[in-house]
């Protein structure tokens, strides 16, 4: 079996917020194209905050996913904060403090992550937004488990599902949030918010491989 | 850009600093920078709260005091406010007899209150919310739980907050204000954009000689977009909205309220006021209050919104308490006939 | 031209409609159609009038009510009332104790104000005048018969307003309205032009990327045309000129008045606010009244006037009083402290 | 001694009325170069408003004068209100009712509305305004009579002085009204005002003319 230390999981959470440093810019532009062109302001704002925040503690895998929510929760408006905040923390209690995470600890915080969202949000796949790739990643990640695949192989799936998933809202009409007012004409473009939380889940498989252990 | 700020990003920061400076005797900070409340407390009654995107003023901050809202969570320029800052206006606001908190239907304000509620719910206070969807234009008739809200708010805040006031229960309030909004029916017309100071260009647009009928207060697109009309065709325009939803008829007794949308003159408003009064008598609709200002703005859009509330008896009384606020304030027993 | 209006020849008539029937619980219509009163009577007590152009709403008729102006004579959109109206304006408010004729410094106004006097005079009316001077802009220190008038105004009527409500005679209510705008200096920043709707073009010019330092109410030229700069730098090349000029000092009270233009954004009225506030109390000057708002505009100019009084206890009596007027509303006993 | 009948003088003000709307746009357009452009838009409603108010009545000339000043008085805001309505409803009043008006009575007239204008405002001789023309008339009227010319000399010795004093203005800077403003600038254009009045003086000069009979 394998599975990750906790205790020394941060550098998945630093991971995550690097990718979001690095792409500011590029999201901003695909949320300029049907949107209002701040998503990666808005995002990278939270996350560097975030940043900072943890260079002052010395935090687990959980209570670096904790800080992110929490300053999501108490840092951003709009609908990143919720949504994004409502994720990284009900991830982060999912799971009571386990000194390793394996397979089915990490898909309970997915399953609880989602869970979370159900409360604030209405969106499902097909609606042009990062449910488009949230909901598959969970479902593929969920499959693999399943079907008796490992942690690696379970990560690896749940990736390719998060990018078809990105590519696919290319061809809807938004249906929540901004870009949802321009109805059709907002067919043709990746949605923002797809493409931050691809970016995301990618850093955090990547993340979560390079910590990997056979137990 | 030709604007009296500082630092582009912090105009919310800046402005709130001048803002409580100003009128320390209605409002005061409180230990979220992004939470004002009204001086006094809520000990022993409801308490409201209300919050939304900064860049509507007087809304919302304008509209603390007695009699009206107790405590609000303010958002960056046209963007809901934190989670974080619903939570901590509902502890402001929370006098033991639970919170009523009546916001306007955008999605993030909308999550931001219903996860801002799940964690008031952990520290067992009880909070209900209304959402004003007064703004006609926004979606059809069978789906006004998908329509924004706009000036309407104000008129819903003023019946609640009277109703809080005289020590009405969580469900008095939450009632009172379902119906306030519920009865109330609002359309805007946008005649310029307007410029968000961390944006620096407008981010939609109005060509010169025409009109957005419907417009929403962050620019949101309207229903139709029409040649420039008088203020006569451009009440009839609107009425012609307003009127059927409702339904507004013959013998009705009205709340009016015309907001500038931040730039056209205040002269204008009266001009389109007039205009509205004479159709609704001509309908034998009778206006028994009016509001005539910039009440709830969009920056320094031009333009204006006209709203209409269903008058009854308990709606009278509540609109004519007395309340003490920056963007409102009525004496008892005083009120336009 | 976005505007909301019918005939642009008739935007003064078009709007008195509205305004009379918007607020028939504060002003009524008189036999001169261009003369407002507020309800009630001046009967033995000394009656406050004013008068002046129209374009700058609430000012004038905004400020008639109970405890402040009780006769208005309106003029066209920037241009003087006519003799007639403020002859008829005196006789709506003389109540047996004569008339205080409160006004600002522009030629026609003092031409017609004059004419019409002579006119009540022969009727037996008396009247006297304040004319108020408090835009630090217009003239030099030593020429202050030249300076215009400009929100400091609604300083004096509430002062005046406050001190004929309570009973005074003519002398007293002339001696405080004038102690008022001798102790009141102003100054405005345009950061736009405004058009009037029967010309259909600005008729005077503000670039992109300059600022008018000491801009009129009407556009009249300032003292210099600068770089746009910060809030912050708004504010402190404002003080410059004011604070010099009363003096204001060290250890002053002072009531400050922050009134937008028209078009600019009331948030940023909040920042100018913030920015004057700090400034002021590292002078060691004491704002203990503050009122920021659009309280007397210029159509849809953007920019500000910032306007500074010296306060004393009978002063600060005066502005506490009981007001209820559409543009300025005063709970006894409720203000910023 | 050459005098006209008051009776049969309302022609002289009619004469006034239609030079103002004659030349409305010229006046404007002259107010434009320095003011705001709207002297002949001004001055046409009030005289306008006269006329109608006039057809209504079988009015002497002196009751037509009191109507020009009753109207700009009260329907006529702004300088040129109370100014020229000072001017005509101080001449209407300045001779009791006389059957028949001679150089001296028409002089008592001038005199009459100048005095009026002294209560409301200061400019004088050199500060480009209808002064200019106002002052410099009074001045050559009064010497002719003086002097023992006639009525009818002593009008062209007036219109003559008018002429003289409206194009004086061109070399002026403005100290008074809206163009006084501009300083410097306002140097090198006529006066408005002084044009009006040039223009009024010389219609009510050119009405009595043809009115005058010898007594
Ligand atoms: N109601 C909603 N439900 C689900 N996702 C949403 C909703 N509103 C917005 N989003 C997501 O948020 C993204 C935009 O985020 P961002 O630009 O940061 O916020 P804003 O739209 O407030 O500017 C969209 O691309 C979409 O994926
Ligand atoms: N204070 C004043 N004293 C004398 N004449 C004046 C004064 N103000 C204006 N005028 C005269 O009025 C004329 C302008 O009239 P008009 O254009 O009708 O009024 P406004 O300047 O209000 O637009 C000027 O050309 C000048 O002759
Ligand atoms: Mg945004
Ligand atoms: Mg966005
Ligand atoms: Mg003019
Ligand atoms: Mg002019």
């Amino acid at each position: 079996m394998q599975a990750f230390s906790n205790e020394r999981g941060l550098p998945i959470v630093e991971a995550m917020i690097r990718t979001i440093q690095d792409n500011k810019t590029h999201l901003s532009e695909i949320d300029g194209m049907i949107g209002d062109g701040d998503h990666g302001t808005n995002m990278n704002k939270g996350f560097t905050l975030c940043e900072e925040r943890l260079q002052a503690m010395d935090a687990s895998f959980l209570e670096g996913l904790q800080v992110l929510g929490d300053i999501l929760f108490s840092e951003i408006g709009g609908s990143m904060g919720p949504i994004y905040g409502t994720i990284f923390m009900e991830m982060a209690g999912a799971v009571k403090t386990p000194s390793r995470i394996d397979e089915h600890a990490f898909l309970a915080m997915l399953e609880a992550g989602i869970a979370g969202l159900d409360e604030i949000i209405e969106a499902k796949v097909g609606d042009k937004t990062l449910m488009d790739v949230l909901l598959p990643a969970r479902d593929a990640f969920s499959g693999a488990v399943r079907d008796g695949k490992d942690f690696r192989q379970a990560l690896d799936d749940m990736v390719q599902a998060c990018v078809a998933g990105r590519d696919a809202t290319v061809g809807m009409v938004a249906r929540f949030g901004r870009s949802s007012r321009l109805g059709e004409r907002s067919r043709g473009v990746l949605d923002a918010g797809a493409a931050s939380c691809c970016l995301l889940l990618q850093a955090m498989a990547k993340g979560i491989n390079e910590l990997l252990e056979d137990v | 850009m030709q604007r009296i700020i500082n630092r582009p990003d912090y105009v919310v920061e800046d402005m709130l600093k001048g803002f409580l400076k100003a009128h320390s005797d209605l409002v005061v900070a409180t230990s979220n920078s992004r939470v004002v409340r009204a001086v006094g407390d809520t000990e022993g009654r409801v308490g409201v709260v209300t919050g939304g995107g900064s860049g509507h003023k007087p809304a919302f901050i304008g509209y603390l005091g007695r009699g009206m809202v107790d405590a609000v969570a303010v958002g960056e320029v046209f963007s809901s406010p934190t989670a974080g800052a619903f939570l901590d206006a509902f502890r402001e606001a929370n006098g033991g007899k639970g919170v009523a908190c009546l916001y306007g239907n955008y999605s993030g304000d909308n999550m931001n209150v219903k996860l801002a509620m799940k964690m008031a719910k952990r520290e067992g206070i009880e909070i209900r919310t209304v959402v004003a969807n007064d703004d006609v234009a926004s979606a059809p008739k069978g789906q006004s739980e998908k329509r924004r809200g706009v000036a309407g708010e104000i008129l819903m805040w003023k019946v609640g907050g009277a109703k809080a006031a005289s020590g009405a229960t969580l469900d008095e309030v939450i009632a009172v204000a379902q119906k306030a909004i519920d009865q109330t029916k609002s359309i805007g017309i946008g005649l310029s954009p307007c410029t968000l100071p961390a944006v620096g260009h407008p981010n939609f647009e109005i060509q010169e000689g025409t009109m957005e009928v419907g417009i929403g207060h962050h620019g949101e697109p309207g229903i139709a977009v029409h040649t420039l009309e008088s203020a006569n065709v451009m009440a009839e325009k609107m009425l012609d909205v307003i009127l059927p939803d409702q339904p507004f008829s013959e013998g009705d007794e009205v709340a009016v309220l015309v907001s500038g949308l931040g730039a056209t003159p205040v002269m204008e408003l009266y001009i389109l006021f007039g205009e509205v009064e004479e159709k609704l008598k001509e309908k034998g609709i009778r206006i028994s209050r009016s509001y005539v200002g910039n009440y709830f703005t969009s920056l320094e859009m031009m333009g204006v919104t006209l709203t209409l509330m269903k008058l009854d008896d308990e709606l009278k009384a509540c609109l004519d308490a007395e309340a003490d606020t920056v963007g409102l304030k009525s004496f008892p027993g005083k009120h336009s006939v």
